[in-house]
């Protein structure tokens, strides 16, 4: 009887640490995420402060200094047309970020919706968008992104010309925008589906926890449950995907650039920097070798990033 | 104290530490323990006491982030700790067999029963194939499970958990080992299955005049099948004892505590469970002095500041109890 | 199972054609007039000439509404015929035909590549976790994640002819056995192999903490037995999964390296059609592009359950 | 026993439809419970035991709405709780709480213990934001823990108290009627035997009914007014408890007593205990007749094909089998 009167043990005075902060714990002890955190801030920074921090404008050229070796004043030297390549760079770090984020935050939208509704409201939604997620993953999506562009840029192109010529708007003549729209819209349509899963999966799996269960023996509502219970649950997976997901969108971002599809010059980005320098890399190798090495050091930081993310997050064994 | 001679298993000052975010913290702290020839053994304590890893560090089988910080395990005379791992391979699952908690997951589920069975067989006895499997027909036989011819070629998940179980013990028992370490093989199991299991191997015993060390958290389980009986509390043992004076007469106030809050189908059924209060502390938060002394009724002021050592209780014969307060334990018994 | 393989397909066909008529309309909506295409190069200056525009649309039967002109090309389809290049008018099919086999060659080299060398690896690693040979391991494979293959292939190039003076740039397609396979190879297989590390790595680690390895252990099973019998076994059935859906990656990939060290593969064939719009080629190409990754899928699905004797008891409640 | 019990269970069946084989190509029945029928007292604790897969924690979840019942009725103040959608089923959520096996899993990681309280109290409205606080620390404190817990997360709690935070949870809301569900099975033995007191106390204090769903025949013993018994989905007695345990009348009753050890050596050396053969049948093909005949040692040539009548034996006294003669 007088046992129940006996406080527990006392545990040593600690703040409470949630998993969050445990998770951080984690994470600033992986000495690779670390550098990746940091490589991604600076780049991130580049991107938002770039304008301010370039010695050169990224069009501005100097006939009189072409095919330039790296020097102080040019610290990657110039390309053919005597621009800054490291002007250039600093404007495709903006590119590539504008593009990872804006495709990034549509798809995860998308996915996230649609995939929320498939895990919650289950058939027949769930069988229709799963069905058109695996359509959309077997298509081969850089072939899927390329003839989008290759067969939208020229009507739309045409289209504003036209808007142009009867308003005299110039908001119409500003064509880069163009490119950006395609490349957001083509991107963020291959890049949903996996988002759709992981929510999709995440959705199915907390929903079989038993502290749902809990939660609705509370007689507590489907709101409160999704907000309070499932969100903060299925958090963790997602954020290592969206950091993953980033990435990812930074390197196909070149690629179709690359291929002269995405963003065209004179708008600089990495890949149509790469695709240029690989032209007279015999002769000027700075040319390829500096968007290069800058796109490989964002894509190795994101996926350092990535990794240590889902270690701290996702624990396994560790309970 | 029994003749050295007779000792198949003797463990000193086995000292097993945790790696933590905050350094290693101690979970087995000097344990002392025995086993003699032909004896079983039950070896007692609630989940994080350490009796697992105790065993396990025997075989070296310690998960990641644990390790042996110092001690040492004689095995027949010989230093399990100081062995080489060939040695120490012919050893494991040689000299002694182990039978794990879970028979679910200490199966393979991608390999068939009877194979699973023969390895021991064929890296131990070098047999070949054809022969490692007709003894493997013969062990499942032993252990009664019907069928033994066709149940060679089964998956585990297509046998029933006592089933399983029971394969589990084949394993363990393929080499006739000396000794038996037997993890909770029942505390997965249902009650009349795991009434099947004692049985087992409580014949196969006598059958097969073995040593077994029976782990488990349940007191009353291993009553009428063990031969003495260790407590460990926190990564120490409290109290170490023939079967029946450990029940008829337990030392160590935990012991006590632990028998008296098991509910019995004998007593008059009594609304309130007499209980210890409190909860086990963690590694690395154990108390200074006595690890029970937080949740001790008897507890004095020396049991907070020192170790008690484990000593022979006054006129027990092999009795032995680490508590301080052992005389005023007998006064109010 | 039969059943599972007829339902799988019967849900595949409406997925190849809602593919198929998203590349057809693209092409029909966004390409433009392909007779106009055809004229504007024509070699010289062929009289542009509306009306006969006119009659030859009429007579091609591209002046009918969209859903017409796919029925109709799907029918051809049906029969084999995937229909003329805009550019060159030889027959689609023939220019697959050709390049093709040489994809098809490379992409089944990578994969067995990446299976020889990642799955190993990521073995290796997982047993050594946390500790030198791991971390080297590890950041190998991400590093390989990172570079693009575009990247890879041109200063791998530059590489080879700088620490080898003598030696020929590796270009040009010579077949399985050439020498010249070797370094586009590697390239393509860089984030294949990259990826399978981490899937295998990942997969050992999960296998290391369950109980049975202990139980193997605990037998005396000596360790390389323990590694290839008892870890190895259960890690295939998800690695050989991963395996098959690499096959996006890697037709991803060949688009590029085909590109960069000039093989006569599809990959080569896309970037030339898509800068002359030959949107038959492209239609052809992405449809083949897509059969190929869904086989593979469909593959997948059939041979997990039977790779794992779980599976097949397995409830699956719906 | 009061006229008007608390809670009336009539024929309760249910069912779950799986698929098996490699590619789920065949349907299949769990048949997790079948006419399950009984009375619940107000102020009593009916224990259910019984083997795994014998249906007690399936009756739990089908009373408390959590699973659907495939058929029969649960009757709560004359409402058939069964006929309810979660909406409607919501107000009557207060009043029936459920305390389950895992402790661990089913407090949400990423919230307090303060805040797991708190939820169920500002949903139904039960206290101002104001008076939380203290309305969470006299709940903790109800439950044996101090009440600074509340900043803690479930992680860093131990297993005992992890269960009271789920019982103090349960409480919040304050119930009339708690399921608790192998509610000490994963615990510790020192902890049970807390865990039970507290139960018991929170009992006398607010007047409590309990189903209590175990394994442990001596732990039920303790703390119930009346036994049920289990196998396969179906019920095979219930009695008062000193009924039960002093004169069980079911083979398999008799079994279960027997297979439970006791804490005296000698007396255990020396027993001859009735061990059942075999296992329990897969509830996916449960066998004809009496679902127990495959195990038990006096079965007849009938339970092959007939199933047993739910009869009263003695007075408040249930059995289902041909070997027991009715009344």
């Amino acid at each position: 009887m007088s046992a129940i009167q006996t406080q527990p043990a006392i545990l040593a005075e600690e703040p409470p640490v949630s998993l969050w902060r445990d998770a951080w714990y984690r994470l600033k002890r992986n000495r690779l995420a670390i550098f990746g955190l940091l490589i991604v801030a600076l780049l991130a920074f580049t991107a938002l402060f770039g304008p301010y921090l370039t010695p050169y404008d990224f069009l501005s050229q100097d006939l009189a200094a072409r095919n330039q070796a790296p020097s102080l004043a040019h610290l990657f030297g110039t390309d053919d047309l005597g621009r800054d390549v490291f002007s250039r760079v600093v404007y495709g770090t903006r590119t590539a970020f504008l593009v990872a984020v804006v495709v990034t935050t549509i798809a995860l939208v998308i996915g996230t919706a649609l995939g929320a509704i498939a895990g919650f409201f289950g058939n027949p939604f769930d069988r229709v968008i799963m069905w058109l997620t695996d359509v959309t993953m077997s298509v081969p999506n850089l072939l899927l992104v390329v003839v989008i562009n290759a067969s939208l840029k020229t009507p739309i192109a045409q289209w504003m010309e036209a808007r142009y010529l009867a308003t005299l708007n110039p908001f119409y003549r500003e064509t880069v925008w163009i490119d950006f729209l395609l490349v957001f819209g083509s991107m963020a349509l291959i890049s949903w589906p996996p988002y759709a899963r992981l929510v999709r999966a995440q959705v199915l799996s907390i929903r079989s926890r038993p502290y749902i269960t809990a939660a609705q023996a509370l007689g507590l509502s489907n709101r409160i449950i999704l907000m309070r219970y499932v969100v903060p649950n299925a958090l963790g997976p997602l954020i290592v995907a969206v950091s993953a997901g980033l990435g990812t969108a930074m390197v196909l971002e070149s690629a179709f650039s690359f291929l002269g599809v995405g963003v065209n010059p004179p708008t600089p980005s990495w890949g149509n920097m790469i695709s240029d320098g690989l032209r007279v890399w015999q002769h000027y190798p700075h040319l390829l070798a500096a968007p290069a090495a800058v796109l490989g050091l964002a894509s190795v930081a994101f996926s350092f990033l990535g990794d240590g993310l889902n270690d701290a997050l996702n624990p396994r064994g560790s309970k | 104290m029994t003749k050295t001679g007779n000792r198949l298993l003797d463990v000193k000052g086995l000292t097993i530490e945790i790696e933590t975010r905050n350094g290693s913290a101690v979970v087995v702290d000097g344990i002392d323990l025995h086993v003699d020839k032909g004896e079983t053994l039950g070896v007692v304590g609630e989940s994080g006491c350490g009796k697992s890893l105790t065993m396990l560090s025997l075989m070296r089988l310690l998960p990641n982030k644990i390790r042996v910080a110092k001690g040492e395990a004689h095995f027949d005379g010989r230093d399990l700790q100081r062995m080489s791992n060939r040695e120490l391979r012919k050893v494991r699952g040689g000299d002694i067999g182990f039978v794990f908690q879970d028979p679910m997951t200490s199966l393979n589920p991608v390999m068939r029963i009877g194979d699973q069975l023969a390895e021991p067989l064929i890296y131990h006895r070098g047999m070949g194939r054809q022969e490692a499997r007709k003894r493997a027909v013969e062990l499942l036989r032993l252990v009664g499970i019907p069928g033994p011819e066709e149940r060679i070629q089964a998956y585990p998940h297509e046998l029933s958990g006592g089933m399983r179980q029971r394969v589990m013990i084949a394993i363990g028992l393929a080499c006739e080992p000396k000794l038996l370490i037997a993890d909770e093989p029942t505390t997965a199991l249902d009650v009349t299955i795991q009434a099947q299991i004692v049985d087992l191997v409580k014949d196969l015993r006598e059958k097969l005049g073995m040593s077994v060390v029976w782990i488990t958290h349940d007191l009353a389980l291993i009553a009428g099948l063990v031969d003495r009986v260790v407590v460990l509390y926190a990564g120490t043992v409290v109290e170490d004892a023939p079967v029946d004076a450990l029940y008829a007469n337990p030392r160590h106030p935990y012991t006590r505590g632990l028998l008296a809050s098991i509910p019995k189908l004998s007593d008059q059924p009594t609304s309130r469970l007499n209980s210890i209060g409190g909860t086990p502390p963690e590694p690395g938060r154990r108390p200074q002095g006595c690890p029970f002394a937080p949740r001790c009724p008897l507890a004095m002021d020396i049991c907070r500041t020192h170790v008690p050592k484990l000593e022979p209780v006054a006129a027990a014969g092999h009795h032995r109890a680490a508590c301080f307060a052992v005389e005023k334990a007998q006064e109010a018994a | 199972m039969l059943r599972y393989i007829a339902t799988r397909f019967a849900i595949w066909i409406p997925s190849v054609l809602l593919v198929m008529m998203a590349v057809y309309a693209l092409a029909f909506y966004g390409a433009g007039d392909p007779i106009k295409l055809i004229f504007l190069r024509a070699p010289g200056d062929v009289a542009y000439n509306p009306e006969r525009i006119e009659a030859i649309r009429e007579s091609a039967g591209l002046n009918k509404p969209f859903f017409e002109q796919f029925g109709y090309y799907v029918w051809n389809l049906l029969q084999g015929k995937f229909g003329n290049s805009l550019s060159s008018g030889r027959s689609v099919w023939a220019m697959i035909k050709a390049a093709a086999p040489v994809s098809f060659k490379l992409a089944l080299c990578s994969i067995i590549l990446t299976a020889v060398i990642a799955i190993p690896l990521g073995m290796i690693a997982a047993l050594n976790q946390n500790r030198r040979l791991d971390y080297v391991i590890l950041g190998s494979a991400l590093f390989l994640w990172a570079i693009p293959a575009y990247v890879a292939g041109p200063l791998l190039m530059v590489g080879l002819i700088v620490l080898l003076p003598g030696v020929n740039v590796p270009y040009g397609w010579g077949g399985v056995f050439d020498i010249r396979i070797l370094l586009p190879l590697i390239v393509l297989s860089f984030q294949p192999i990259a990826l399978i590390i981490r899937q295998t790595r990942a997969a050992v680690i999960e296998v290391l903490s369950e109980d049975f390895v202990r139980t193997a252990r605990a037998k005396g099973v000596p360790e390389i037995v323990v590694a290839l019998k008892h870890i190895l076994r259960p890690v295939l059935t998800p690695v050989v999964t991963q395996l098959g859906l690499i096959m996006i990656t890697i037709v991803n990939g060949a688009i590029f390296v085909e590109l960069v060290f000039g093989f006569p593969g599809l990959g080569r064939l896309t970037v030339k059609a898509l800068t002359n719009s030959d949107y038959p080629v492209i239609l052809a190409i992405t449809l083949i592009g897509s059969f190929l990754v869904m086989i593979s899928n469909l593959l997948v699905d059939i041979l997990y359950p039977l790779l794992d004797p779980r599976a097949a008891d397995l409830k699956r409640s719906r | 026993m009061g006229a008007q019990p608390l809670l009336k269970i009539e024929n309760l069946v249910k069912h779950f439809h799986v698929r098996l084989g490699a590619f789920g190509e065949r349907a299949a029945t769990v048949h997790a419970l079948d006419d399950v029928s009984l009375d619940i007292a107000e102020g009593e604790t009916l224990s259910l035991v019984g083997e795994s897969g014998c249906g007690k924690s399936t009756t739990g979840f089908t009373i408390l709405n959590l699973h659907r019942a495939t058929s029969g009725k649960v009757l709560y103040k004359g409402q058939d709780l069964t006929a309810l959608d979660e909406k409607r089923m919501r107000p009557f959520r207060r009043d029936l709480q459920i305390v389950f096996q895992d402790p661990y899993s089913t407090l949400n990681p990423r919230m307090t213990v303060g805040e797991a309280i708190g939820e169920p109290i500002l949903f139904h409205k039960l206290a101002t934001k104001a008076e939380l606080e203290g309305k969470v620390a006299a709940l903790l404190t109800d439950v044996g823990l101090p009440p600074r817990f509340a900043s803690r997360y479930p992680h860093e709690l131990s297993g005992g108290q992890r269960q009271r935070v789920v019982i103090a949870r349960a409480l919040a809301c304050q119930p009339k009627f708690i399921v608790c569900d192998e509610a000490i099975s994963a615990l510790d033995v020192s902890i049970q035997a807390q865990i039970i007191n507290l139960l018991l106390d929170l009992q006398e204090k607010y007047g409590l009914t309990y189903l209590f769903i175990a394994h442990d025949l001596a732990v039920v013993r303790h703390i119930s007014t009346r036994v049920g018994v289990m196998y396969l989905g179906r019920l095979a007695e219930l009695g008062s408890r000193d009924e039960l345990f002093q004169s069980p009348l079911h083979p398999y009753t008799k079994a279960l007593l027997s297979a439970v050890p006791e804490t005296d050596p000698a007396l255990e050396r020396n027993r001859q205990r009735q061990v059942l053969q075999g296992d329990v049948p897969s509830p996916l093909a449960p066998p004809s007749g009496c679902r127990f005949h495959t195990r038990c040692p006096i079965a007849m040539e009938v339970c092959r094909h007939k199933v047993p009548r739910w009869k009263e034996a003695r007075p408040g006294h249930l059995v289902a089998c041909h070997a027991v003669n009715g009344e």
